[in-house]
């Protein structure tokens, strides 16, 4: 153990060659008590399974020795771990005493070996899996991705419902705008007397009925209505004493004017 | 990272034999500066990153052939290379979504009066409805493969008649046309009220596909017609009452 | 690296095959579909968009062995297809590698760990590194997207349960987690059983999402942990590794 040397050196990253005895070190590169006791461990060149943990934990005793010595500032951890290694240290030298409730030094020192083996192996992993083709480092995927195109295809929707209402409705209003139209012929009584009061009022003489009537019948199916409302508005009219009406036969024309003030009575 | 000197001289030794071999190693070094490029690259760009002594013309020939018939192609555009998926796999390359719209009034009613009065010219729909169709009413009613063109009235124009379909009878449940209802029917379902004029009628519809006296069969310049201009010269102005 | 002439020899092979016997439609658009995709893709992706009757199976197969020995190959990572550039061509494709933060050796340490024993602690990471994890190793490593936290062990404390992502899967080309180099050596050698007390009994890490039994969902507010303190209370004094 005396021929390591330890030399503390910040600026120089931890690199140890297997040829090389001085173990350069840079305290700071170490990733705590357990990777400095796996470097230790490794200056035994021995297998880990077989190594000797007295052996180890003097090596690190010395090492944390050094370090105080050149009034370095170990972490907490560091110190511990020393601590530790110290009393395993003694467990290990003295005879085991009388069985005690703890686990034996063996124990302990078997599990330290363990998990510097643990530690090595899960180091090994890392080392694989880092140096396993990276995407983006070593691989590539398709530097120019080819968008997938979003098409709707339209789905037409309709109810038998919509169908139907749309089509009554439709037909219905169409059908409604030409009742409208036809209202306006077929007279009401009222409508009917307003429109031969106002055709009477300048026939003095003996008309036809339906000669005034016909300026008003656009359409020939609304003849006869127009006939009926104001023939029978006529006949209302006569019985008022406003006009006077004759006919000379069955089915032949209908004569009309307006009764003059002093008449006597229609024919 | 580690050992990249060695596959470089493997490279260098492979170029070596590019010609004996059957597939020149170059080949894959293209291949593989193509497909990981964000961008299109032209040949300088991919000779400067190839080992010295490839032939570029020939190995992009080589290459192109390979891809041609394959579902990715080796395309070159603005004097640049890069990998293209396939033309005639575009439809692959689309997420194809049904998008569900509903039919507007407008359209609605013509193909209503399409059911009842078939075989039905524009002018004839006009007519009913009291206003012009609209071109886009008839796409939007041949797209959805409801109507379809029947033949031609012979009258003065030879305007196209209308019907329906059989998708049209299966997406309105119908088991034939006839199931449309009849007046009575649309009455008693309080779809129309009882103010109707004599004499209006509610027509018994029927899409049988023979023509009909009054009809000529379309001719071979029709069927494409489903979205094209309607037959009939427009004559402007149309909205009408009668 | 070493060994081109056999692939060619295959390669040989293959395009005799190819130019003999009419490729199957279904490898063109298998190649498309993938070639355009920025993602790999997994086959209930690929069946969903190809044509029914495709025996995927024996086509990723067939792909599989034609793009083997090309500058391109179809792997299998996370479960899903992709191409990606073939693995010997790195020394090509080096001025396309993206500048890549390094990983320290730290968060190296800690990614393994977490990759091979995941679900597992911050303690139980801590006590195979022998050093307690600082802060800033977890957050980078939840910056790459390749570990998550899964959840919550049911032991006092309740602390996060780590594992790793499908992004960690596909970053380092790996098929499953099972995958993981030396993973065998690390089992055969009982070192990822515990010989220690410490709650080690996990002899196979899985990344299965599915919480284990002795997991507890995490809850609201620690998906935000993601770069949040971690829950055990610090007890001060500890080296950190960096």
């Amino acid at each position: 153990m005396s021929e390591e040397q330890f030399a503390f050196d910040p600026e120089v990253t931890a690199e140890r060659a297997s040829d090389e005895p001085a173990l350069i070190v840079d305290v700071e590169g170490f990733e705590g008590p357990l990777d400095l006791l796996l470097i230790l461990a490794r200056q035994q060149k021995v297998d880990l399974a077989k190594i000797s943990i007295l052996a180890l934990a003097n090596q690190y005793l010395a090492f944390i020795e050094a370090a105080r010595q050149l009034r370095m500032e170990l972490a907490a951890d560091y110190l511990v771990m020393a601590a530790w290694l110290a009393y395993l240290k003694s467990r290990l030298l003295l005879p085991e005493a009388a069985e005690g409730p703890g686990p034996s030094a063996e124990d302990l020192a078997a599990q330290l070996a363990f998990r510097l083996r643990r530690l090595e192996a899960f180091r090994a992993a890392a080392e694989q899996l880092v140096t396993r083709p990276q995407l983006n480092r070593e691989v590539f995927a398709r530097g120019a991705p080819e968008p997938i195109r979003d098409i709707k295809h339209p789905e037409w929707t309709a109810t038998l419902y919509d169908l139907l209402s749309a089509y009554a409705a439709q037909r219905q209003k169409h059908a409604l705008a030409r009742v409208r139209f036809a209202k306006r012929t077929v007279w009401s009584l009222a409508e009917a007397r307003a429109a031969v009061e106002r055709l009477i009022g300048t026939a003095t003489e003996w008309s036809r009925l339906d000669e005034f009537l016909i300026a008003y019948v656009v359409e020939p199916a609304q003849r006869a209505t127009v006939l009926a409302s104001s023939f029978a508005a006529t006949l209302e009219l006569v019985r008022e004493g406003h006009a006077e009406v004759h006919q000379q036969g069955a089915f032949t024309p209908i004569y009309l004017r307006k009764r003059a003030a002093k008449d006597d009575e229609a024919a | 990272m580690m050992g990249f000197a060695k596959p470089r001289i493997v490279a260098a030794e492979e170029e070596a034999d590019i010609s004996a071999t059957p597939r020149a190693e170059a080949l894959r070094f293209i291949e593989a500066l193509l497909f990981a490029a964000a961008e299109p690259l032209d040949e300088e760009t991919l000779a400067a990153r190839l080992p010295e002594g490839v032939d570029l013309t020939s190995a992009m020939r080589a290459l192109q052939a390979e891809y041609a018939t394959r579902g990715v192609n080796l395309v070159r555009v603005a004097g640049k290379w890069s990998f293209r998926t396939a033309k005639d796999l575009a439809w692959l390359m689309a997420r194809e979504a049904i998008e569900q719209k509903k039919l507007s009034r407008a359209a609605t009613e013509t193909l209503a009066i399409i059911a009842y009065h078939q075989p039905v010219t524009r002018a004839e729909i006009e007519d009913i409805r009291g206003v012009s169709t609209s071109k886009g009413t008839l796409d939007v009613l041949l797209e959805t493969g409801w109507i379809r063109p029947r033949g031609r009235r012979k009258t003065p124009g030879r305007p196209i008649t209308f019907g329906t379909t059989e998708a049209f009878l299966s997406h309105f449940g119908l088991e034939s046309i006839s199931d449309l209802p009849g007046l009575e029917e649309l009455r008693s379902a309080g779809l129309m009220d009882g103010q109707l004029p004599a004499g209006f009628a509610v027509p018994v519809p029927s899409d049988e596909p023979a023509l009909r006296e009054d009809e000529d069969p379309l001719e071979p310049g029709d069927l494409d017609l489903g979205l094209a201009p309607r037959p009939e010269p427009e004559d402007g102005g149309q909205t009408t009452d009668d």
